[in-house]
This record gives structure tokens, sequence and C-alpha cells, in this order.
């Protein structure tokens, strides 16, 4: 007779696999990679590579040598946290780095925790942010963008232009005639400004966004409660004194805040789970970048105010639950 | 009994800052290099010690219901010696310090040395007791001071190990819990591997 | 001398004398005036423990944990990091806690199930936990009666006394591990594990089936089931078997180890444990 | 063993006690060390002013308002001689990244530099303390450096100082507060100068 | 204004536990659980208040007077101590549920070098507080430690479902969890 | 036709997969012995009222639910009582049952064998469910509660409205489309029949779009009728479930922890209806039903009305053999159903379909560790967080479970079907809800 397999219902599953999902986001992250390339040249793709293939050796071999556990390397995890990894940092930042920066990710982020799903922390930000303080000379030293570099060293470095506004600012110098340094709209929404790798270009990454958000990887809650949040913030400031703080689409449009709010804000294992929670973290990301954009020593404050809003996370958790049913009732 | 258990035990069975997770302020605080690590673990045990003879030795002559803050003010006097010798005789340490050598007052491993062991046992037991613990400390953050000085600055009680500069991390506060962190790990696997 | 003795001294001395003596008074006057009645052991208790109130316990100091140890009326779970266990002796000492002398016991396991002596006949597709295969079905072998083998038990037992026999599918109890705690015993959705006296030399006979069904039902399932045929309680001269609902049980308070019952059960369902090997082998079926 | 009673008069006069002997003990070891917590602090002043300054054989302190900020600062003028060689002075800035730091910069009597130490300070190691002269030669642009013909800024901010990478907050505190030793000195030279006249 | 600074400065930028170090013990120790991690900040922050009023009397008014400055640490524990034990003798009396609530923490706080570090910061002279200014002081700190603890506390509770590989169970983890927190809360870095 | 309804909370769209929507139903002839257990229903079994060798009539009465829930039992074939012993049954363990050897098909009298419709009535809402009681009719929509309980409303409440449950969420099934399509006119008799138990004046037939040939129809029916309406609804799993189609169709909240009769709602299947107005007008005890046999490699997927007892393996050959591949054997629809480890198992009242599985399609995904998609406790109907009651039953925090309010899960599967990572989630919770029940009883005392 055959042998029957019996297992408890549904006996139907999704499609939907957590590699497919993984591979879904590195999908997405396509056309911010090619800007990247486009901008920043070889650098950028050697940067890339180094950081997926590390991050994916590191994860390899914890599993293997410490933890003695399933390898799940190929899941796609590692390869988003490498890739955007390597998005938060200068392209031409030198790979012992980069190397150090995964290590982190990986071994302190990721499998300090257990790996996939367990760790409190958005593992690609605390490498990034390792790294932005044990290294902050070469973190903060942002190559220009330069059409199709292919030379790996002898990049234009130049500065953001969040830095170029938070040090004439800090120096009592108006933000309207700061903006005649920073290019204008349209280059920043295409790509074409000094920053880290993958961040540049706020076009290509909202295009992976809608990508995501059709196949429904995602879900609209966070980066629209970030963004939005940041723009309204941003923009209570800007009103108040229109020379001292920029306006909101600057904002939007520079440093990490797009890459931020929709791969990093996003990522399921450090945010929210009700959608509720989902809004609040965003909101709490959205003012805290702007805070600490505007107000604290660093220009850029939004891998900060993740890693921050990571940690309340259990918190929110814990007190937004979802709305069950039957919980009060309305009958009509 | 096992003198040299007893005093050998603090350093990686009962190790007060890798297992007892004692006096963790002053094994993050001042760790930023196994110098200033060592000076911090020999003045605990200085004071240590120090209390634990004075408290087996006036044990009987404490009422219990004040026993706890006849106690404190035994410590704290040898702290504010500690304090006063170190600043007369060692400046630069004494800087580098700071506000955790008053601190020591408020260290749990003081406190509970003279309670669960001094207080019940003669001197000399409590002086190889608070060698064993206090050395256990001073072994624990001279450690951790020279993992935070090997990654942080490159060297090591001042001697460069690698040219340039280290992971600035591991100086500043986050790099203290982080080192604790995986030497805690460490030292559980150690231990681990020690009792079987 | 007055570079020594000076009216720094002076000072000194009778502020923090001030200061001490105020602190008692104020201390004696406001713990006579409110003044609480409790369980007097708690303060026997909080005498022993160390007084560094490090909340190294878990719990919001010295005397919360001497609060949860009397509440609890054991010491189980407990632990204090700087009086390390002395302390707890010395409690356990005062509150008269001590263990006595008991029997030493030991869990085993009553079901010989292996995967070859009862094939399975499904294959189990779920979370692997006893708990819900035994809730879905009667097990891959199709005894309702046997072990599951998902090893729950075995998440039970904190001491490492257990691991699961991947060949046979059944887990295997370590005699120098197990602490007798009866961890396991409990999580078994199917009540297969039984706390039996460690007995001399750790020999210990019992029978290694808790299936009830009618022998022939049982038999189909199981090469080694218990048929309930009774052989081994006309053998027994102890009294010590007993047969209910078609199982044969035996006291372990009464069974003397005699080793007479195993070679009669024509299912060798009858497990002795840690026994020198029998000189000539008695009919039976070869196991593996 | 014969505990001691817990009885009012019991508890209050063994804390009593235990504070007295303590504080006893205490006021003697304080007395003690008094004199060589001085000296270690008189000492240390004398480096680093000796580092800051040519050779001397008498100093004369003093202490004067700083054009801007609260709290006065230490002139000591260095004679050698009988001739002022050097004056080094005890600033500060709060400009910090973490808090205050404390300087002594030395100047020759006309108003150059001479050299520069940092006295107290809590920057961050490894960026900010680069301003001490184990850890970089950073500071050594002073030595020579003239503020009446160039200015005590970063370059940042249009001066002549070199910045220190990723730690420009500190650069540019350091020179403030070599700036307000040099403006309260330039401020009160001829008073300075004049002493020495008379 | 000033105040707020004061408060800003002490939650974020030089946060008591994660940027000073000070309290550690009862950040781990009693950080398990959310609702004690509540307790004790509420405890914290009590006390730290209370301490603070107290010990900066004593400063200014018998310490400084009398030149016996050097008797700082060991008047100030003592005074810590008893104040913390009048307060729990009578909390317990008076209001048996407050005491379920805080007061069952109060003896932690007095080997905690949380207070007692905050003390003697709140006299230093770098800051130059008026009495006003070093409660304030202490409570930001409190402020601090209650965000902390029970930030760390939520992510604690969450670990504790997530089956952390054996060796980094319980302690470890949970440091590397306080570390990353620090490294989160550099971004405050210079706020104020 | 009214814009189509659904409930809001959650849900998921599993494929459809109903092969048998379009094969009409068709009678068996009686297999050659049948296994009747004694407990079909949700309560306390049946006790026999025949003995080993009793020769029985179709029809006849051979067990008595005697307690409050509990149901009565009829032999579904003629012959004689081969014995009264333990059989495995879909739970997977063995259950008392009475094996009948089948001889002919004698019926017993009184059963009114004749196929037209009656819709003519005089009888009181007693004696409505006095006959409903006595011919063992239990739910049909697959928790078999006995059916006659549910018409006697508790004291203090009021039904205000009467709910047919024509949804069929569950993928595959297709047993209640046919009976919809091909006994509309019994169905809408036996709608009145319960309506009249009840002492409502309002029915709602829910039909989910995907059947729009069986809404239609009852439309149609429905315009003779004027207090029964029938209600198109959006696909959506699992409207079926009688909190959900409430929700959707008269928009209330069944609190939780509490009957739909808390909302003025009563929930019956169609083929209650059906089975209501067999048992109440032709006098004909729930001796037989439709059970839907399907299956990607099944030769003949189809519908067939069979007899109680009946061993699902002679279901599965009229379905044209068990194929090459099988993998897995359902008992029920692909989201509820339970897997069977035995193909002997008797079909009864609550047997709603045997589905075939390839071998690939039986298959579960490997288990990976949760990456907190939220996806669960998104798509839960129930608003509760899957995930987390998975793992605080792993971790044996029982009553957190209960706060989190694991016993409002109605194991729907929904989570576990949309899971990423293939956690088992719905397993640990069934594990959490056992414990919690029985946690809550013992503190009951
Ligand atoms: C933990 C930490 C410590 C820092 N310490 C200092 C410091 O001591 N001195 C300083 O000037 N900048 C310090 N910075 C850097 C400043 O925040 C700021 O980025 C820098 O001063 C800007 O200088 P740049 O323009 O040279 O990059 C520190 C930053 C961090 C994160
Ligand atoms: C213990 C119990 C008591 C019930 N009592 C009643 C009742 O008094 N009246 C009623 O109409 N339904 C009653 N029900 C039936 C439920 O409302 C429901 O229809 C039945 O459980 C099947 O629903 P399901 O398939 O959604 O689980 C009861 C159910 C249970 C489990
Ligand atoms: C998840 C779930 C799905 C269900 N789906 C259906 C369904 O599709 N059709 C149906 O008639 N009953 C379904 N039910 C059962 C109903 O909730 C309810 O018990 C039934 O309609 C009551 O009618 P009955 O007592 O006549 O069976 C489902 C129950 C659950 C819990
Ligand atoms: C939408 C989405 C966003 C993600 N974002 C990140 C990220 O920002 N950083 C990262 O390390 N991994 C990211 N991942 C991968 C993975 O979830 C992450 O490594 C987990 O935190 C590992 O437990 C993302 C995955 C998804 C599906
Ligand atoms: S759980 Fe307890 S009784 Fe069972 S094997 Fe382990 S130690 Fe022995
Ligand atoms: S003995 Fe019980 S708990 Fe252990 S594996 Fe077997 S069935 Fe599971
Ligand atoms: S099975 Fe339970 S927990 Fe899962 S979705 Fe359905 S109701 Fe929610
Ligand atoms: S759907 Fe699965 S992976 Fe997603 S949160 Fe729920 S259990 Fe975790
Ligand atoms: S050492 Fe700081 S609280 Fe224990």
């Amino acid at each position: 007779m055959k042998v029957l397999t019996v297992s408890g219902s549904p006996h139907f599953h999704a499609e939907e696999s957590v590699s497919k999902l993984m591979y879904g986001v590195v999908f997405s992250l396509i056309p911010a990679m090619l800007v990247s390339f486009y901008f920043f040249g070889l650098a950028a793709i050697v940067v890339t590579l180094t950081a997926v293939v590390a991050c994916m050796a590191f994860e390899f071999l914890i599993q293997k040598y410490l933890i003695k556990g399933p390898l799940t390397i190929f899941d796609g995890s590692a390869i988003i946290t490498g890739v955007l990894l390597a998005f938060n940092v200068p392209a031409n930042l030198p790979l012992g780095l980069v190397v150090i920066g995964s290590a982190v990710a990986i071994g302190m982020g990721k499998m300090t925790f257990g790996g996939l799903g367990k760790n409190p922390f958005n593992p690609a930000l605390v490498g990034r942010v390792f790294l932005m303080i044990s290294f902050p000379v070469q973190m903060t030293t942002y190559p220009q963008p330069s059409v199709l570099n292919v030379s790996l060293t002898d990049a234009v470095t130049g500065p953001t232009p969040l830095t170029i506004i938070k040090d004439g600012v800090s120096r009592g110098m108006p933000v309207s005639e700061l903006m005649g340094q920073i290019p204008d709209y349209i280059n920043l929404l295409m790509g074409n400004l000094g920053g880290s790798a993958g961040e540049i270009s706020a076009i290509a990454i909202l295009l992976g966004g809608v990508y995501m958000l059709i196949r429904k990887i995602i879900s609209w809650h966070i980066p629209v409660a970030y963004l939005g949040s940041a723009a309204i913030f941003a923009g209570i400031f800007w009103l108040i004194s229109p020379e001292v703080y920029p306006d909101p689409l600057f904002h939007l449009l520079t440093g990490g805040l797009m890459l931020g709010a929709i791969y990093m804000a996003t990522d399921y294992t450090t945010s929210p789970m009700s959608r509720t929670g989902m809004i609040i973290f965003g909101i709490g990301c959205g003012l805290l970048t702007i805070i600490i954009r505007l107000f604290g020593a660093y220009p850029e404050g939004v891998a900060f105010s993740i890693l921050i809003m990571n940690a309340f996370v259990p918190l929110i958790n814990r007190g937004l639950k979802p709305k069950r049913f039957g919980e009060e009732v309305k009958n009509g | 009994m096992g003198q040299l258990k007893n005093f050998t035990k603090g350093f990686v069975k009962d190790n007060p800052v890798f297992v007892l997770l004692l006096g963790l302020c002053p094994a993050l605080g001042v760790t930023t290099s196994a110098f200033n690590g060592l000076g911090m673990g020999l003045a605990t045990t200085f004071v240590l010690v120090s209390s634990n003879i004075v408290v087996s030795i006036i044990k009987n002559l404490i009422p219990s219901k004040v026993r706890i803050p006849s106690y404190i003010v035994v410590i704290a006097s040898f702290v504010t010696i500690t304090d006063l010798v170190m600043e007369a005789y060692l400046p630069a340490l004494f800087e580098s310090l700071g506000l955790f050598i008053p601190l020591i007052v408020v260290n749990c491993l003081v406190m509970g040395r003279a309670e669960a062991f001094a207080s019940k046992n003669n001197t000399w037991n409590s002086i190889v007791d608070g060698m064993g613990m206090g050395l256990g400390f001073a072994f624990a953050l001279t450690v951790l001071g020279g993992l935070r000085e090997i990654l942080g600055a490159g060297e090591i009680f001042g001697w460069s190990i690698f040219a340039g500069d280290g992971m600035l991390v591991f100086v500043l506060a986050p790099g203290a819990f982080i080192g604790l962190g995986y030497l805690v790990a460490l030292n559980n696997i150690v231990k681990k591997k020690m009792e079987s | 001398m007055n570079e020594i003795l000076n009216e720094i001294t002076l000072f000194s001395v009778v502020s923090l004398g001030a200061i001490g003596g105020v602190a008692a008074i104020i201390l004696f006057l406001v713990a006579q005036k409110f003044k609480v009645i409790e369980d007097p052991r708690i303060d026997q208790v909080e005498e022993l423990l160390p007084a560094a109130n490090c909340g190294g316990c878990g719990l919001a100091g010295c005397r919360a944990l001497a609060e949860a140890i009397v509440k609890a009326e054991s010491l189980e779970g407990f632990n204090c990091p700087p009086g390390g266990s002395d302390v707890m002796q010395d409690i356990a000492k005062a509150m008269g806690w001590e263990a006595g002398e008991t029997t030493p016991m030991i869990a085993v396991l009553r079901c010989n199930g292996t995967r070859e002596q009862a094939p399975p006949k499904v294959r189990y597709d779920s979370a692997m936990t006893c708990a819900f295969a035994h809730a879905l079905f009667a097990g891959e072998g199709g005894c309702p009666y046997g072990c599951l083998g998902c090893g729950d038990c075995v998440l039970a037992c904190s001491f490492d006394a257990m691991y699961m026999d991947k060949e046979t599918g059944l887990p295997v109890i370590l005699d120098d591990k197990c602490v007798a705690c009866a961890a396991c015993v409990k999580e078994c959705p199917r009540n297969i594990i039984e706390m039996r006296k460690k007995g001399k030399k750790d020999r210990r006979i019992f029978v290694s089936c808790i299936n009830e069904e009618k022998g022939g039902v049982a038999r189909k399932n199981c090469k080694v089931a218990c048929i309930g045929c009774g052989k081994c309680l006309k053998e027994c001269k102890f009294d010590a078997i007993t047969l209910e609902n078609n199982l044969a049980y035996i006291d372990f308070e009464k069974c003397t180890l005699c080793r007479k019952c195993p070679p009669v059960c024509p299912t060798n369902a009858i497990h002795e444990l840690n026994f020198p090997v029998r000189k000539q082998k008695p009919a039976e079926t070869v196991e593996s | 063993m014969a505990k001691k009673e817990s009885t009012f008069l019991n508890m209050v006069l063994t804390l009593i006690i235990v504070a007295a002997a303590a504080s006893f003990t205490l006021a003697t070891v304080y007395n003690l060390t008094k004199a060589p917590i001085e000296r270690a602090r008189e000492a240390a002043r004398q480096e680093a002013i000796g580092m800051v300054l040519p050779d001397f054989d008498e100093l004369q302190s003093k202490r004067l308002m700083p054009v801007t900020g609260s709290d006065s600062l230490e002139f000591n003028l260095a004679y050698r001689d009988g001739n002022l060689v050097g004056i080094a002075v005890a600033t500060y800035t709060g400009m910090g990244y973490s808090g205050r730091i404390r300087a002594m910069v030395g100047f020759t009597p006309d108003g150059e530099i001479i050299d520069v130490v940092p006295l107290e300070h809590s920057e961050t190691p490894g960026l900010g303390d680069k301003i001490e002269k184990g850890k970089s030669d950073w500071s050594n642009q002073f030595r020579g450096f003239d503020p009446r013909v160039q200015t005590l800024k970063v370059r940042p901010d249009g001066g002549d100082i070199d910045n220190i990478t990723a730690a420009t907050i500190t650069a540019r505190a350091y020179c403030d507060a070599i700036d307000r030793a040099f403006q309260t000195f330039k401020a009160h030279h001829s008073d300075i100068i004049n002493k020495e006249n008379e | 204004m000033e105040y707020i600074i004061i408060i800003i400065g002490a939650v974020f930028v030089n946060n008591i536990v994660l940027a000073q170090f000070l309290g550690i013990c009862p950040y781990l120790g009693v950080s398990a659980k959310v609702s004690t991690s509540i307790g004790m900040s509420g405890a914290v922050m009590f006390v730290m208040t209370l301490a603070t009023l107290v010990t900066f009397l004593i400063f200014n008014f018998i310490l400084v007077p009398f030149n016996i400055e050097y008797l700082q640490t060991i008047s100030y524990i003592l005074v810590v101590a008893s104040l913390v034990q009048m307060v729990e003798i009578i909390l317990k009396k008076v209001s048996p549920a407050l005491y379920q609530a805080l007061g069952i923490f109060l003896p932690l706080i007095v080997t905690n070098c949380a207070i007692l570090g905050v003390t003697i910061l709140a006299v230093r002279e770098d800051y130059g507080f008026n009495l006003l200014e070093g409660v304030v002081f202490a409570i930001g700190h409190a402020l601090g430690f209650a965000l902390t603890i029970i930030l760390f506390a939520g992510i604690r509770e969450h670990l504790e479902l997530m089956d952390v590989p054996k060796g980094m169970r319980g302690a470890p983890a949970a440091l590397v969890v306080a570390g990353i927190l620090a490294l989160a809360f550099m971004g405050f870095a210079n706020l104020v | 036709m009214e814009k189509l309804k659904t409930f809001v909370m959650g849900g998921v769209h599993p494929p459809e997969n109903k092969l048998a929507e379009k094969q009409s139903i068709l009678r068996l002839d009686p297999p050659e012995s049948v296994a009747i257990p004694l407990s079909q229903h949700l309560g306390v079994p049946a006790a026999p009222v025949v003995n080993k060798g009793d020769e029985v009539l179709a029809g006849q009465l051979i067990a008595k639910g005697e307690a409050f829930i509990s149901a009565n039992i009829h032999a579904s074939v003629s012959g004689k009582v081969a014995k009264i012993d333990a059989v495995i049954d879909s739970s997977g363990y063995r259950k008392k049952a009475i094996l009948i050897n089948t001889e002919g098909d004698k019926w017993t009298d009184g059963i009114d064998q004749d196929e037209s419709l009656v819709t003519d009535y005089d009888l009181d809402s007693k004696e409505i469910t006095r006959r409903i009681q006595d011919n063992g009719v239990v739910g049909m929509g697959g928790a078999t509660f006995p059916s006659h309980v549910k018409m006697m409303v508790p004291k203090g409440k009021k039904a205000e409205y009467l709910i047919i449950n024509g949804v069929e969420c569950e993928p595959c099934l297709t047993a209640d489309h046919r009976l919809m399509l091909e006994k509309g006119e019994e169905i809408m008799v036996g709608i009145t029949l319960q309506m009249k138990a009840l002492g409502v004046d309002k029915a709602i037939i829910g039909i989910e779009n995907n059947k729009a040939d069986a809404l239609e129809h009852l439309e149609r029916l429905a315009e003779k009728y004027p207090a029964i309406s029938v209600q198109g609804l959006k696909v959506k799993y699992p409207q079926g479930a009688e909190k959900q189609l409430i929700k959707a169709l008269v928009n209330r909240e069944v609190p939780s922890g509490k009957l739909p009769i808390e909302v003025g709602c009563v929930v019956h299947n169609v083929g209650t209806s059906f089975a209501v107005y067999e048992a109440v007008l032709k006098n004909k005890p729930l001796m037989e039903r439709v059970v839907t046999v399907s299956g990607t490699s099944v030769k003949k997927p189809g519908n067939f009305m069979v007899r109680i007892g009946t061993p699902v393996i002679t279901l599965i050959e009229a379905a044209g053999g068990l194929p090459e591949d099988t993998g897995k054997v359902i008992n029920g629809g692909p989201m509820m159903g339970k897997a069977l480890n035995d193909l002997n198992v008797p079909v009864t009242k609550g047997t709603s379909g045997i589905l075939i599985f390839t071998e690939a399609e039986s298959k579960r995904p490997p288990e990976q560790n949760c990456i907190r998609c939220a996806r669960c406790l998104t798509i839960c109907p129930m608003g509760l967080e899957p995930y987390l009651l998975a793992q605080l039953t792993d971790k044996k925090r029982l009553e957190e479970c209960e706060d989190e309010r694991i016993m409002d899960c109605m194991e729907c599967g929904s989570c576990l079907y949309i899971c990423p990572s293939g956690k088992p989630l719905l397993d640990h919770i069934r594990v959490g809800k056992t414990r919690v029940g029985k946690m809550i009883r013992e503190r009951a005392g």
C-alpha cells in the first residue's frame, strides 16, 4: 500500500516563500544598483560585490562552525544585507572596511541572535553605524558622481548636499546661498549627487519600492508614514525659518531617506507587526531623522533613527495589537 | 578548606564580571585601556581585601539592624582612602578613572563579599576570598581593557600592535558593551570546557 | 602634629558622626512607627542572603528574593550570584528543607516500538511536537499508545539526560545524567515515561509497552507489544506482576529483579536493563 | 557567637562610633595626603608651563579676566635673570565636543606662540584627543605661530590652522581657547610688559 | 528652555546607562520583564530626585563650609542608604500598593552607581548647577535610565521568544543589544 | 443584483480548484458493509440500541443520543449488525462504531422515498424541532453540531436572522454547490421550516460569487419566498466561518467567546436545510450525504450521494480509483480537512469531501525561522497574532496565550497557508488551545 502523508490542516500552502520574497527585494534593488554603477563606476560594483560575498561568507562560516545550525545562506537575506550595506557606504570605501562592516552586520547584527528573523536591529544598519563611528574619516569621504568611472581609486571627493547645508548653516550662512552649491532637484531625483553608493537616486529607489508594493512584498504603511512625517516635520521648521532649515523636498531627495524608508525601515524582522504599529514606527523614524539632521552632530540621521526605532519595536508590538475580531462590538 | 580553590574560582568559574555580572559599571566605564582596567581592578581589590579584613574583625560588635550601614561606612572609608592616595601618588591614573573610584563604594561585589563572606568567616579566609575575587575582577577588567585597546587603538599597554587607527567604537561606549558581551560568551564556553 | 590632627579632623568626626547618628535615629524611629508584620522566616532568609541587593537573582533585591523563597517554600529556580551555592545551602538548612534520603528514581521509556518493531505505515509531516502528533493521529506506526518520536520529552529535559535515537526513532534516557525530575513524564502526551526505582546496580525490569488494545490489534502494529497473554504473571513468584486491560505491569516495589519473566514473554515486551548477558539465549526473535 | 542585640541605643551608638572612627581615620589620611596632592597638582602645572616656555628661573602668577568668557585666566610670567622670557597662560574653552578643554599656551613677550599643551579635556579618544602631543603632531603647528599676523581659526572657518580630520569641533574649540589667551594677553599686553619695566 | 536642554542632554546625549555606564547592574538585572523595568524606573526616578536634593544641600551647607569635601563619598552613601531605607519602610506601611509597584525595587537602588554617580555629578563645578538645576539634572538622568531600561526590557522579552544560540543566550546577547543601542544613541551626539 | 459583500478583517485567497463543480450528484449503491461511528457529531457519543446479530432496516434508529448535546444515529443500510467494535475513524484513532453487513436495501416504513417536492405542512415549532432531533440531523457545514440544539434559542436571547451558509469557501469542495443547484427547492422549504422552528421572519442565504449559477438559481427561487433573501459574496476564505459570514451579511460582530445568538443570528449550512427538509417532511433520518471526491489526478472527480458508514476507499473507487501518485487523502476541504492515515475509515455525517493529493502536492514547505513578515497577523480573520501564539505555546507561556486570545482561533488555517517561512503555526496553536483549554477547566475547578 502507498505510504500516506498525515499532516495537520491546512493542506494548501501559498506560493510565497522566504527566498522568493528576498530575491524579490534583490530584484527590486537593480535600478538603484544600475544608477550607482553609472555614477560611481567600477568602484561601486566592486564594493557591492565585496559586501555581498563577505556577508554570505560570514553567514556561512558562523552557521557552520559556531551555531552549527542549518545553512541558509541562499535564502537571499544575506544578499540583501550585503547590497544594502554597500549602498550605505561611500563607493570608494577601502574594501577592508567593507569586509569589517559585513562581519559586523552579519556577525553582530544578525547571527548573534540566531540568524534570520531573530535580530532586533537591522543588520545592514548595525554594520553601517559601526563603520560610521569607527572610521569617521573614511566613511565621510564621499566620491562625487562621475559618469562610468572605471578607476577604483582616484574619484574626486567632496561633500554631500547634506554636509554642505550642515556646515554652511553652522557657520551662519543662509540656506538660499548654500543651495547654489547643490545640484538642482532634477539631478537630485536622478541621483546625480554625492553620497553613499546606493542612496543617490530617489527615482530608482521609488521604482523598486513600487515593484515591491505591487508584488505585495512590503505594505505602504512604513514608507508613507516615514516619508510623510519627515516631510511634515521638515516643513514645519522650514516654514519657521527657511534660511536656517532647508525645505522638505530637499530632505526627501538627499541622503539616505528614500533608501531608508523603502528598504531599511521596512525590513520585516525589525519593524512592527501591526498596521498601526508600522505607522507609529514610520512617524518615529521621520521625526528622529529630521531632528538629527537639523540639530545633531551628524548631517545624516536615517541610520540612527531607524536603529533607535528598531529598539522600540518590541514595545510597539506589545502595545499596539491588531484589532481583535469581536473585541469592541459595534453592531448595526 | 581548599584555600587555593577559593582563591582561583574568581578567575573563570565564578568570575565576578564574566559570570556573576557584578560591578559592571567600572568594568565598562574605565576599560578604555588594559592599564586603566588593571588600575581599577587593583584599587577594587585593595578596597575589597581591606574591608573584608575589617568586617571580619568587627562582625561580632555590630547589631544586625545596622550592619549594612556600618559596612557601607567601612567600605566607603577605604574607598576614600584609595581616592586620596591615588590622587596624591598616581595622578594620571586618578584622572582617567575619575568618577569610578568613589563608585567602588556601590560596587555590589565589595558589599556582597563583605556581607556574604567576611561577616561569617575568619580574617584569614576573608583575605583569601577578597584577594581571589578582587584579582578575578582585575583580571576581567584587564582583559576587557586589553581587548578594547587592541581593537580600538591598535595598542596594548601602550605598545603598538598594528599601525594606523583602530576601530573607534571599541574606545567608545558601545564597544565596551559589545566587547564584554562576547567575552562573557567566551567565558561561558571556556567554563563549560573546563567542567567537562 | 597639627599637620595631621587639626580642625578638619574635628569637623569630619563631628559631621559624619552626626550624619550617622541622625540617620540611625530616624531609621529606628521610622522603623518603629511603620512596622509591618510579615512572615518572620523572610527576615531569617534575608539575614542569610548577602544583602548586596545587586538584582543578580533577577528579583528586586535580597528581600524580594527572601520573600520569593519563603513563598515558594523551596529553593528551586532561585539563585544568588554573589552568595553562591553556600548561601543556598545555608537557607535550606535554616528552613529545614534539606532533601531527605530518598530511594533514587529514574525515568524509563515504556515503549519499544522502534522503526523496525513497529514499522511506519504513514508519513507524519507537521510540527515536530508530540503534543500535536498525538492530537492528530495514532502515530506513524499505528499504535495509539506508542511513542511518537518527536522528542517533546527530550526538549523538556533540562539536564541533557535524553536524546533522540535517530535509528529507532525513540528517545534514550541516560542513566548517569537523569536526576529524576520527572519533567519528561509530565511532558509526554502519551504518558509513556514512568519514574521507577533506579534498582540495584541500575538494574531494572519492566514491561516496555503500555498498549491496552487487544493482543491481535496491538501485535499488528508492533512486534514487541504486550498482548496481555499473562505468561509472565504465572512466572513471577513475587506477585509483582498484574494484568489489566490486556496489559501487564511490573510493580517495582515488589520486583526482586530475578529475571524470570523476560524470557517467557512471547513478544519480548519485557525489558531488562543493565544486566549481564545471559549465558544461553532463550528462544526469541532476534532483536537489533 | 554573641552578636549584639539590635536595641535603640546599641544601634545608634554603633553607627555613631563606626562613623566617627571612619571619619577620624579618613581625616588623618586626608591630612597626610593633602600635601602630596598639592604637590602633584603643582608638579603637573609646572610641567605644563615648562613645556610651553623656555628655561626660566622665576615665575609670577596672576589672574586676569579674559575679553570673553566668565572665568579668569592664569597668567604665569616667567623670568630669567630678571628678564621676561615668556608668558604661560592657562586658558579654557567651552566649545569642546565633550565639555570643557583646558590648555596651557606659552607666548613670547611679543605675543608669538611658543607652544601649547592641553591640560584637561574629555574629547573622544581617537578623534578629538589628537590635540594631545603624544597622539598626533597636529598641535605642533602652533609652535611659532604668530597670531598677530595669522588668524587663530581652522581653515574651514577662514583661519590658518589645519583641521583635525573628522574632529573639526575639537580643533575649532582648541583654537578658541588659544585665541582667548591671546586676546586677553593682547588686551593686557602693555600692562604686563610695563610691569616688567617697573 | 535651560531645563529642557538639561533634560534632553541627560536623556539622549549623555544617557546615564549607554554613555556614562552608571547603573549597569540593575540595567541588566531588572530588565527581564517590561513590567519590572517600569517599576524600577519609577523607583529610580523617585530616589534619584530625592537623593540629589538632599545631598546637594549636604554638600553645599555642610561639606563645603567645613572644607571637608573629601567626605563626599562616605556621607552621600550614608545619606542615600538611610533615605532609601526610610522611604521603603514608610511606603510599605502607608501604601502597600505603591510599595508593590515601586517599593520592592528600593533596596536595589542603594547599591546602584546611578544614584551615587548622579548625586556626585550634580555638584560638579563644570556644570555649576543651582539647586533646581541639579534636581532637573537628576530627573533627566532618571528619565534616561527609564527610557533605556524599558526599551531594553522590551528587546529582552522579545529575545526570550527567539531561541538565541546557546552561547549567546542571556547576558551576552543582552550586552550586545546594549552595545547596539549605545551605537544607535550616538546619533544624538551633540544634539544640545 | 446587489453589491457583493464580504467580511473586512483578514482572509486569504487560496486557489479554488473546484474540479467537480460541473458533476451532478450521483447516487451510489449501498456498499457491502458499513461502519457507523457512534460519535459523528459534536458532543456526547450516542448509545447503541441494537446488539450484535440484530437485523436492521435502513433508517432504523441504532444509537440514541441521550445527552443534551448529542444526536441520534440511524442505520444507513439494511442488514445484520456484525459487531460493535472500535474502528479507525477519521480522527486517526479507534472509536466505537456499529458495523453492519448489508443485505438488500430495505427501508423502514414511514420514510417517504418519493423524490417529489413537498411544500405544504402544518407543524408547529416544537414538532419541527422534535423531528429534526429524532432523525439525527446535525450541522453539515463541518462542525456537526446537533441541529435541534441550535433551534432552541436560550432564554433571554432572541433570534432575528436565520443565516444560511451556502458559501462553501473551502477550495475543491463542490457538494453544497451541487446541492443548491439540484435541490434548491427543497432547501428553500427546509429554510422555511428552520425559520418556523426558530421563530424568525428573516433568512439570508450567503453565496460566494464563484458559484454564480447557484446564486442565480436560488435568487430566482427566493422570489417566491419574501422572507428569504439571497446575498452574493466576494470570494474570500474563510467566509463560510459563521462569525465571518455574520459580519459579511449583517455587519455584526459576534463577541469573543460568544455564540452567534448573542447578535441575534443562527447559522445553518445549506446541506443542513436540505437534511431538515427531508427529516421533517419526508421523515427521513440523516443516513446519507453528498460527498465531493476530487483531486488533480483523480480520474473522475465527482459529487456522490453516499450512505453514512461507507468506507472511503469505496468512494474513491467510484471516482475512478486511487491514483498511482497519491500522497495524501483528506477528509474534508484542503484548508480544514483531516488527512487520513487509513482508507477504510467510514464516511460520517460531517464528511463533505474526500480529496486526493499527489505526492508533490502533499508536501509541506520546509520550515524556516519566522521572518516576522506580519502576513499571518494581517490575514488572521480573528485579528490574532498567530506567530506569537505559536511561540508562546512553544515556550509554554499559557497565561499569555490566553491573554492573547488563543481560544478565539477557529483553526481556519489561513495563517499556516500564508506563512512564507512554512511555520506550522496552526499545529502549535492547536496544541496551545488544548493546553489553555485544560488550564481554564482546571481553574474553574
Ligand atoms: C562618538 C563620537 C565622538 C566624536 N568625538 C569628536 C570629538 O572628540 N571631536 C570632534 O571634533 N568631533 C567628534 N566627533 C565628530 C563630530 O560629531 C563631527 O562629525 C565632526 O566634528 C565634524 O568634523 P569634520 O567636519 O572634520 O568631519 C565625534 C563623533 C562621534 C560619533
Ligand atoms: C458547547 C457548544 C454549545 C453550543 N450551543 C449552541 C446553542 O445553544 N445554540 C446554537 O444555536 N448554537 C450552539 N452552538 C453551535 C455553534 O454556534 C456553532 O454553530 C457550531 O459550533 C458549529 O460552528 P462552526 O462550524 O463554525 O464551528 C454550540 C456550540 C458549542 C461548541
Ligand atoms: C474556517 C471555517 C470555515 C468554514 N467554512 C464553511 C463553509 O464554507 N460552509 C459552511 O457551510 N460552513 C462552514 N463553516 C462552518 C460554519 O462556521 C458553521 O458552523 C456552519 O455554517 C453552521 O451550520 P451547520 O451547523 O448547519 O453546519 C466553516 C467554519 C470554519 C471555522
Ligand atoms: C522588505 C525587506 C527589507 C529588508 N531590509 C533589510 C535591511 O535593511 N537590512 C538588512 O540587513 N536586511 C534586510 N532585509 C533582509 C532580512 O530581512 C534581514 O537581513 C533580516 O533582518 C535578517 O534577520 C530585508 C528584507 C526584506 C524582505
Ligand atoms: S526530564 Fe528529568 S526525569 Fe526525565 S530524563 Fe530528564 S532528568 Fe530524567
Ligand atoms: S516518549 Fe512521549 S514525549 Fe517522548 S518522544 Fe515519545 S511520545 Fe514524545
Ligand atoms: S487558524 Fe487561527 S490564528 Fe490562524 S488565521 Fe485562522 S483564526 Fe487566525
Ligand atoms: S507569516 Fe510566518 S514568517 Fe510571517 S510573521 Fe507569521 S509566522 Fe512569521
Ligand atoms: S556596578 Fe554600577 S550598578 Fe552595579
